[in-house]
């Protein structure tokens, strides 16, 4: 019988695959807590859309700085060698391709790349659209962290086709679930690791795109 | 300050010149003593760039923005803000018609006035935002980017493929006013935004024909070094000395 | 009989009407001149396209600082106040309407406000644009700094139509020369002040265009 | 660092991961030794960014560039240079293919390999060309201006009127290398640029895959103050620190 990680668990096995000096910016949700598993003597440079760059850990409780948050608006820190921009030169980062990595997120994604991680429906009335797109668009490459299946049920969120609408066409390179990390290949989803215990056949039962075994 | 080129956001004058009583020359200084003075002036109808993320939002210049009154503004803002604080409590006054922010959250004022016709939302992709913003300060008057171009927010708009990427066209965003946080400012209007209290405040600020500036401390013009100016005075209008509570005065 | 002004005679007659407060960019020529006859205690704050703001008088001889020149590579101060921004923030100010004035040399300026100030000819192979485009379209109001006549002859250039290239369309709003100052109105130019013993009709006699009495 | 997206300025990795000996992990350190190391893997047909306006020219870095030889070249800086001096230096080795730049005086080394048919030239005004780098940099794809839209340089290209403006249609510059001057940088490659030298210096950077940089003096990590670094460390590959000589260092 195989053991799902739980988000702590996706977070800590994105941190092991993000090499030293990449520059990488982190989404809200299971993204944020990656920071969390890179020790501080590997230099990982974090940003953050509000203008960070050289996110650190969070400060003790009582001593937060008031004028230092991140895109999630919780308190943070500044690394020694970090820098502060406004918020058309953050973008300028996310757009103009510096970020090495971006890690969201997601609904859904689909075999060919697309990522779903704004709205649940076309007609959804009030809309959280955030920085994803832009950083969707502009990163050199997008990982997206998020559980195999939809809550409570079967359903899956790795999919030939997203069901619900896109943040962006064809961008995601690799998921990170809780069952098993995924690349998206030219030749669909290519199953590059599974939890312990888990098997092909068992993953592709939980899975509604077709898999490829890596 | 007559004909202004239309595109341009052309700047106000200055809050005051003091004549200096050395042979008729005078000294810009652009501090004024009251919030009344700070918010006098903002007409119905006006587009107001409100600043912060979190960090470095102008709280007391949106609560002298609510007692002047004005009605029937455009705000545009990072987010719609929650069920309370400054955003919040300028949309329940329901004198903003229309909101131009990044996301909106399902339990806030802004949801609701948008769920009950009361306001009109135009939902912008973050960057796309700061990007409108500071191409409204920087005169450019459309660019493309790729940003949102083959999602929902693209629909019935104008693309176009450059370099074999889909591209959405983008206008900028002028102020009419611009509502600035700073944490040290000089007379010339000069600021320094602390840590990440920076994000919106230099473009807003640009982009506005009326820069209004909450500034936590005064200091001499030539205290801020040439080099580490944050934002330079010939994009602020108006500064008012908000002192801050001591606790957050780190 | 009249007196020309010399070079530095129109750069004073300029700085005279320079109100307290204004931002404004000197063009080469004649116009970087128009810093030297506003007294350092009247506060017009002069920007400069490679990035300063606030350039104060030229340093004296001996005490030059190699990385502080203007948009003439030529050696300045910064005045207490000043500040310094990049390129692209730079053309941000002129092509933003930040700029109160602009007061840029020219060949020509005709009735409707276009300015020609970068090529004698349409076919001269090595062209000098530098910045002043963006400025002539981006400053709140331009103003032209230049001589009523051409070198040695009796060629206006003060035109009904420009006859070299143009800087840019409709956009002078005032021209300074040796002779005069006139207004760009929508009744064509109109004379504001003239030279001492300078008449109305011995004016209209130096210059191509129809003048208006003002 | 593979599969860049189109219309992206890829970054290249940094210039070496020093290894702690602590537990295996590295520290990112940008400073070359020498200047063979600065310049080394210049492609034939790159363009080149290089910086500078009277102030902020990394001349030991052009002397590299000549060294190293590289041909085929794209060149984009502000101006065509002189007689002499090293924009002159580069153009003379007639491995530069293409001049692109706000002016070419008729006096200079570019105006006559132009007039000899061996320099193709791009005249671009100053504040187009700053602003066509910053989109390079920006991932804005094109966008329109102004400047430029109803003369000679406008004539078989794209217009639209915006706004009631006449704007011409201009596209992002991409540099596959930067040559960029530093006052002070640190082993993450976090610049000052030094009063006016600071020019073209920060967009440059941003703009191009390999942002080389040479500095006046190398500082420890931290010493540039977060608030006050004028080019991040995200934006330089790789750092040469060339001391000025006495009398400049003041």
């Amino acid at each position: 019988m195989y053991k799902p990680l739980d988000r702590n668990g996706i977070a800590a096995r994105i941190a092991r695959d993000i090499p030293e000096g990449w520059f990488v910016n982190l989404g809200i949700g299971i993204p944020t807590a990656v920071s969390d598993f890179v020790p501080e003597d590997r230099e990982v440079i974090f940003h953050a859309e509000n203008g960070v760059i050289g996110i650190g850990p969070a400060p003790p409780p009582g001593s937060e700085n008031p004028y230092l948050v991140n895109a999630g608006v919780q308190h943070v820190t500044i690394r020694t060698g970090g820098a502060y921009v406004h918020h058309a030169d953050s973008f300028a980062i996310a757009r103009g391709g510096h970020l090495d990595l971006c890690v969201l997120g997601a609904f859904e994604v689909s075999e060919n790349g697309d990522i779903a991680n704004w709205a649940r429906a076309a007609d959804e009335p009030v809309k959280q659209v955030g920085g994803a797109m832009d950083l969707a668009v502009g990163a050199q490459r997008l990982w997206v962290a998020m559980e195999h299946n939809t809550k409570g049920g079967g359903g899956s969120r790795i999919r030939r086709v997203c069901s619900y609408p896109l943040t962006a066409k064809g961008v995601v390179r690799r998921v990170y679930t809780d069952l098993a990390v995924l690349d998206v290949t030219p030749g669909g989803f290519v199953v590059r690791d599974m939890v312990e215990g888990m098997t092909f056949e068992a993953l592709q039962e939980r899975t509604e795109a077709v898999l490829v075994r890596g | 300050m007559t004909d202004p080129m239309p595109g341009c956001a052309a700047r106000q004058p200055p809050a005051s010149l003091v004549p200096t009583g050395l042979g008729g020359a005078a000294v810009i200084d652009k501090f004024v003593a009251t919030i009344n003075e700070a918010v006098a002036g903002i007409a119905d109808g006006s587009t107001v760039l409100l600043a912060g993320f979190g960090a470095g939002t102008p709280e007391h210049l949106v609560a002298g923005l609510i007692e002047q009154g004005a009605r029937d503004l455009i705000l545009v803002c990072n987010a719609g803000g929650r069920d309370d604080g400054p955003i919040a409590d300028l949309l329940a006054t329901e004198r903003v018609r229309k909101l131009i922010c990044s996301f909106v959250r399902p339990a806030s004022v802004a949801a609701r006035l948008f769920t009950a016709g009361k306001l009109e939302l135009e939902i912008v992709p973050q960057g796309t935002l700061a990007e409108r913003i500071r191409a409204g300060g920087a005169g450019v008057q459309g660019f493309y980017t790729p940003t949102a171009a083959d999602t929902l927010l693209a629909e019935g708009r104008e693309t176009r493929v450059i370099n074999g990427r889909l591209c959405l066209l983008e206008y900028p965003i002028f102020g009419d006013v611009a509502l600035i946080d700073a944490w040290e400012a000089d007379r010339w209007g000069n600021l320094t935004h602390r840590d990440s209290a920076r994000n919106f405040n230099p473009i807003m600020a640009m982009a506005a024909k009326l820069a209004i500036v909450q500034t936590a401390h005064v200091v001499p013009l030539g205290a801020i070094p040439p080099a580490n100016v944050h934002t330079a005075g010939v994009f602020v209008q108006r500064v008012l000395h908000v002192p801050v509570a001591g606790g957050t005065d780190v």
